[in-house]
């Protein structure tokens, strides 16, 4: 088991790549920064093929399959050593990552070309790639959580590529901070998880966790309380309410690194967390029903902002967030093979629909306003298709990936009994309702951009295809979401789907909620709710046919009739500025008037010169002392022997001074 | 009455000591200044004093009588009292001295007032002889100094500098030699010391041979110790005119002389005493012969003297050196005559002898000998004589601890 | 027979003795031989416990005060030297350069 | 009033006498010679004691070496009488209440604590110079070793601070 044994080359690979690009690759030339890195993905690409290839060989007890290489913290009876895992999940999360971030290195080479800081962005790239390995690999909390940190810092360093870009450099620490806010609920999870379970190990823990028995709905056990701290740091990086704010802006960086980090990837960090701690999740059912409803409250709440968009990159953000909302939606209702599942697909279309995108704004020349764009698909006819075929996957039209993904969300979400009868009912129609606005959006984006009159003037922008490095890809990526949904397709004839058997040993350990559910309920459902799902999709789509070909003057008019909706959803129902008004202000006003001219003016600061001004006073004084007179040097001597002599002889001295005893 | 003296009898006794041995030592004096300008004389072929008194024997006392009566003048701004003090410092320190040198190991035969005497001031038992020598000879250095200073004068000041300077310097060597002879003989007691060199084969007991590298340095630093040249830059005439006491005259002046005369006596003694063998015979104890050697000394030298007498050209000298050698000759066959006297004798004697050949060889150094430079003079002190002594001390030690002590 | 107190308070007044001189004194020679007086008083102190005590440590002590004190003579007269060379005064309240 | 007792008082007297001078004596060299007689005193006071070895090198040391340097360096300096400074009287009266209080203190001490060291001291009993050597030379070897170091780097230093600068 060569790779097996030494899991630890798939993240050092990326790392090596990193390394060599950041230290020596600004002298050379993009050829061979670029075959560093891509050379350095892909073989971790192929290492990560062939530990999956072993992993079907070992036998089901063996798994998970834990490697300890190093213990890197050990004080007392707390260990964090550098372990790796692989179990199914793993394998899933290892094969989108390698494979989806190493084409998207290959894309990177063409479309950032005429960029400067080229070894830069691929050295960067790499480390996240490092990192994020890291992250899916990790055996325990502290490990996963370095992972966390690591790709948090590849996406600030990403986002703020263009730092001469002041828009850029904020949205980067704007990016930061907020995922600071969810760090510091996961790291005090990860405390509360220590201090119960005494370990952070994800096998012992979950042995020990799997006795306990849930804690009862709405009240807020050690367990719930984790699992809140624990979603907390995933809302924050894989951008839930209230903390999705950061994901829109980091649309500043790099095209590339939206798709990777932004979309595919990293973003969906917060999904795996979920799904890792199942096991506790599972016995947190408040903790559950949090999560389901603020997933399915994001998914509605960045679709409905998605749909007045302009700007193609900010569309696909906030469509990203809504997706993500689905995954989180999916956990909530404890379908995590489904949410794992639509993590996966989501990882294939989205990545291509930004690629995409990304071609289009290569096309138009750095153009990303829908608005001056459109009829560009005879123009660049490969992104065309590829877009296409992304947009009809996300939009959930079968036979395509979005569609299976996102109906066993659904499923799932209208058989949830947690937290009452109706609450499934309610969650799945808001579900379904996202999936109208979903496709409606997209529809229109395809619409705007690619049909109708020129909005762009021919002199400047000659519109061009993108070249092979990046069509290449696309192409990939279009065939995988066009199949990767088909490994669910057998649910619909009754047969347990594939990837939910695959997943089963890991969600099924604690008696899964949901296999026996799917099992009993799911023939009975699974056409009616499909067929449902799939003519809310296609009415989404018309209803942007109509509105954006048929007659391109109704949707100003509609903005006119509904100018208080159209100005709040334009801006994003004004939550950045809640925000500031809320938090950033008060914390500036905080910062400048206590802290900094209360605190550390006058108390800090005050100190300070407080003693060195009395140090100046006392000096003052004694300096009056030093009279150069060495006679008074003497008599100051003598004094100093006579109070000696009276302390030693005290005894002695004490009677002759006439003092009572 | 009686009782009076018995009660006090080690006091009166210690008394009369001290007043014999003032007035022996200061004769001595008188006719060592003689001696030394005879020998001198004759090393420069002159004749030396010779009006005075037959061979110019009354010269001494003509010497004392001009210091007594000449004129006193004291310089105008000294600094009175330690004017007067400096030379009496000198004096008293140097007659100080003698009192500890031990001149016989045995009591006199008879007891006086019930108390056994020794010859020598104090009893033979005091422990520290030899440091009480170097402790008094430390403060001679004050009398030249403060004699200097006090004077208000250029020339003295310089002398005292070069003095107080000089002695300091020499006095480092001076004792540092001695620590050899004191290694081997385990005490500070000059008796001891002397008893120590006792041996079968008499004079190679003596510490001059295991310790011949201390006998030099001690005596040239002893010589430096005491201003006499070659070492005489307080007094150097050609530059300082008399050095430290130009300013004095008469009776204070004649104080520094006898003090300087009496020093000299007492570091003949101490090299006598440390080096030679004290009051031992130079002949092995089995040789009786050797105790009639005083009388073999004294006869000739009587009859010489009785002839030299009777051809001499004054009558006084015919009349006087004729009764000199009869009393020589009477001593002499005397001394055949009462073995016992001839036996307490011995020890005197030899060690008179000793001194005595040492004050030869002081005269006889000024006579030849140029004085140093000053520069030479400290040169030779640090660079020179003080490590050449404590090589000598760690050879000592060494050679100890290798073959227990040298004999 | 001699209690050793006397020695001990005979050492105390020359000790007071010597800081009065230490005081009082304005030649820098004069002051410097006073320190010495209060080392002879400290000594004659030892000697006397010493003595008391049928120990010789004490008279060990003395010795190494001797030796310190001789070593200190030689640098502290240097120094004199050197100052009366600067400033043309042995005076203490002419050697105010301590002042600030 | 036995003989060693009168001896005592005669030496003591002679040092305390010395010491006074010394504080009166208005020229350093007349200082000197009054710090003398005390060493010289106390020398005595040492043989009283018993001390012999102690009473010879307090002489020879003091006395003869470290006393004749400082005559040496008056009559170098040409040393003369002191100035008065008016400065000098205000450092002076509080120094003087603050001597008596500390011979006071040190003196009262003593003679309250009359019972610690009552042993007297035995004049007949002198302290073999051979044990002193003994024990500065086996149990005070280092202290030695480090003494004569220091004086070592003392004659280092006197001569460093004593030398002209050439020109």
């Amino acid at each position: 088991m060569p790779i097996l044994e030494h899991l630890w080359i798939i993240p050092l690979l990326p790392l090596l790549g990193a390394t060599v690009n950041g230290l020596f690759g600004r002298t050379w030339p993009n050829k061979i920064v670029n075959s560093v890195a891509i050379g350095a993905t892909g073989l971790s690409f192929l290492a990560a093929l062939e530990a999956v290839r072993e992993f079907f060989l070992l036998s089901p007890e063996q798994i998970p399959w834990v490697k300890q290489y190093f213990s890197w913290i050990e004080t007392g009876n707390f260990r964090a050593g550098f372990d790796l895992q692989v179990d199914q999940l793993t394998v899933v999360m290892l094969l989108v990552v390698t494979g989806v971030g190493w084409l998207i290195h290959i894309y990177s080479t063409g479309y950032m070309a005429h960029e400067g800081g080229y070894y830069r962005f691929f050295a960067y790239l790499n480390l996240f790639m490092f990192f994020m390995l890291i992250l899916v690999l990790a055996a325990n909390y502290v490990l996963l959580f370095v992972g966390w940190e690591g790709v948090g810092l590849a996406s600030y360093l990403l986002i703020g590529f263009y730092f001469l870009r002041k828009s850029a450099a904020d949205a980067g620490k704007k990016a930061f901070i907020v995922n600071r806010i969810g760090d510091f609920g996961f790291m005090l999870g990860m405390f509360l998880l220590f201090r119960t379970f005494g370990t952070l190990d994800f096998v012992k823990l979950f042995d020990k966790a799997t006795p306990l028995s849930a804690e009862a709905m709405g009240h807020l056990g050690t367990l719930t309380v984790a699992c809140l701290l624990l979603f907390m740091g995933a809302a924050g990086k894989s951008a839930q309410i209230p903390l999705y704010v950061w994901l829109p802006d980091a649309m500043e960086g790099p095209t590339p690194v939206s798709a990777l980090i932004h979309a595919a990837t990293m973003v969906t960090a917060g999904v795996y967390v979920v799904a890792r701690s199942h096991v506790l999740f599972m016995r947190a059912p408040t903790a559950m029903l949090v999560v389901a409803v603020v997933g399915c409250a994001t998914a509605l709440f960045a679709a409905t902002i998605g749909l007045v968009q302009t700007d193609i990159k900010k569309v696909l953000a906030y469509s990203t967030v809504s997706q993500l909302g689905y995954m989180f939606l999916a956990c909530g209702v404890g379908a995590f093979s489904a949410g794992i599942f639509h993590l996966m697909t989501h990882a294939f279309f989205k990545a291509l629909l930004f690629l995409a995108a990304g071609s289009v704004i290569h096309a138009m020349g750095g153009e990303q306003n829908m608005l001056h764009m459109g009829g560009l698909s005879k123009k660049i006819k490969w992104t065309y298709v590829t877009m296409l075929t992304g947009t009809l996957a996300i939009a959930g039209i079968p036979p395509l990936a979005g569609f299976f993904s996102k109906d066993s969300i659904l499923l799932n979400a209208y058989q949830s009994e947690n937290g009452g009868p109706n609450v499934g009912h309610i969650l799945y129609a808001a579900g379904l309702f996202t999936a109208l606005l979903t496709s409606f959006y997209m529809f229109r984006l395809i619409f705007l951009t690619f049909f109708g009159k020129e909005r762009y003037d021919e002199h400047h922008v000659h519109v061009h295809e993108s070249p092979k490095s990046m069509l290449v890809p696309l192409a990939i990526l279009a065939v995988l979401s066009i199949v990767g949904g088909w490994l669910a397709a057998p649910a619909f004839w009754g047969q347990p789907d594939y990837f939910a058997k695959f997943l089963e040993p890991v969600f099924a350990a604690p008696g899964g909620a949901e296999a026996n559910t799917a099992e009993a309920v799911a023939h009975a459902l699974e056409w009616p709710l499909a067929a449902v799902a799939f003519i809310t999709a296609l009415l989404g789509g018309f209803a942007a046919y109509w509105l954006y070909l048929k007659q391109p003057s109704k949707p100003d008019r509609l903005a006119k009739s509904f100018g208080g909706a159209y100005q709040t959803l334009l801006h994003k129902y004004y939550v950045d500025e809640l925000y500031a008004a809320t938090i950033v202000r008060p914390l500036m006003w905080l910062s400048t008037n206590v802290f900094w001219k209360a605190v550390d003016v006058s108390i800090i600061d005050g100190a300070v010169n407080g003693i060195a001004e009395g140090i100046t006073v006392v000096g003052d004084g004694t300096r009056r002392t030093q009279s150069g007179n060495t006679r008074s040097y003497a008599v100051w001597v003598v004094v100093g022997a006579i109070v000696i002599v009276a302390v030693i002889f005290w005894p002695h001295v004490r009677p002759i001074l006439g003092v009572a005893r | 009455m009686n009782a009076f003296l018995y009660a006090n009898a080690w006091l009166i006794i210690t008394v009369v000591k001290v007043a014999l041995l003032l007035f022996i030592v200061l004769t001595v004096n008188a006719y060592l200044t003689w001696f030394e300008r005879k020998v001198v004389a004759h090393i420069q072929s002159r004749w030396g004093p010779h009006r005075v008194g037959p061979h110019g024997l009354l010269q001494p006392m003509a010497d004392g009588l001009k210091f007594l009566f000449k004129e006193d003048p004291t310089p105008a701004g000294v600094d009175r009292f330690v004017y007067f003090l400096a030379p009496l410092l000198a004096l008293a320190l140097a007659l100080t001295s003698i009192a500890i040198i031990p001149f016989g190991p045995d009591p006199l035969p008879w007891k006086i007032l019930g108390q056994t005497i020794y010859l020598g001031i104090l009893p033979p038992n005091v422990n520290i002889g030899i440091l009480a020598l170097f402790a008094i000879t430390a403060l001679g250095v004050y009398g030249v100094a403060l004699a200097g200073w006090s004077s208000n004068s250029k020339y003295p000041l310089l002398g005292g500098l070069r003095s107080s300077a000089q002695m300091i310097s020499y006095e480092l060597a001076l004792t540092l030699s001695v620590v050899g002879v004191l290694l081997i003989a385990g005490s500070f007691n000059l008796t001891e010391i002397i008893n120590d060199q006792t041996s079968r084969y008499g004079i190679l007991g003596w510490n001059i041979f295991p310790q011949f590298l201390g006998f030099i340095c001690f005596f040239i630093a002893a010589v430096a110790e005491t201003n006499r040249v070659p070492f005489d830059l307080p007094e150097a005439e050609s530059e300082l005119v008399a050095g430290f006491h130009t300013e004095y005259a008469s009776f204070k002046f004649a104080m520094f002389f006898i003090a300087e005369y009496t020093s000299m006596i007492t570091v003949s003694c101490l090299c006598a005493i440390l080096f030679f063998g004290g009051w031992l015979s130079p002949f092995p104890a089995s040789w009786t012969w050797t105790y009639y050697l005083p009388t073999v000394l004294l006869l000739p030298a009587g009859l010489w003297v009785i002839w030299d007498g009777l051809r001499y050209e004054t009558i006084f000298g015919k009349v006087i050196l004729p009764g000199i050698g009869a009393v020589m000759c009477i001593l002499a066959i005397a001394l055949v005559i009462f073995p016992g006297v001839n036996n307490f004798i011995q020890a005197p004697f030899w060690l008179l002898s000793k001194i005595f050949v040492f004050l030869f060889v002081y005269v006889w150094m000024r006579g030849t000998l140029p004085r140093l430079r000053y520069d030479q003079l400290m040169a030779f002190g640090w660079k020179m004589l003080l490590p050449v002594s404590i090589a000598n001390v760690v050879i000592t030690s060494f050679a100890i601890l290798r073959w227990g002590a040298i004999k | 027979m001699i209690p050793t107190n006397y020695y001990i308070v005979l050492s105390a007044i020359l000790f007071g003795l010597g800081v009065l001189a230490f005081i009082f004194k304005r030649n820098i020679i004069s002051i410097f031989m006073s320190i010495e007086l209060m080392l002879n008083a400290v000594n004659l102190a030892f000697v006397a416990f010493s003595q008391a005590m049928h120990k010789l440590d004490g008279q060990v002590f003395v010795l190494f005060v001797i030796v310190v004190a001789a070593a200190e003579a030689a640098v502290g007269l240097a120094i004199i030297i050197l100052t009366a060379r600067n400033r043309q005064s042995l005076n203490v309240e002419r050697v105010d350069l301590l002042k600030l | 009033m036995t003989a060693p007792l009168i001896i005592f008082f005669v030496l003591a007297a002679l040092a305390v006498g010395g010491a006074l001078s010394l504080i009166f004596q208005k020229h350093p060299i007349h200082s000197a010679l009054s710090l003398i007689v005390v060493m010289v005193a106390l020398a005595g006071l040492y043989l009283l004691l018993g001390a012999e070895f102690v009473a010879a090198v307090q002489i020879i040391v003091y006395g003869g070496a470290i006393m004749v340097l400082f005559v040496f360096v008056i009559m170098l300096l040409n040393a003369g009488i002191e100035e008065h400074t008016n400065i000098s009287r205000i450092a002076g009266f509080p120094g003087l209440l603050l001597a008596f209080v500390l011979t006071g203190f040190i003196a009262a001490t003593i003679a309250r604590s009359t019972d610690t060291v009552q042993a007297a001291a035995q004049p007949g009993n002198m302290a073999s110079t051979r044990d002193l050597s003994n024990m500065i030379f086996r149990d005070f070897v280092y202290p030695f070793e480090l003494t004569s170091f220091l004086i070592l780097v003392a004659v280092l230093g006197a001569i460093v601070l004593a030398q002209r600068e050439k020109a």
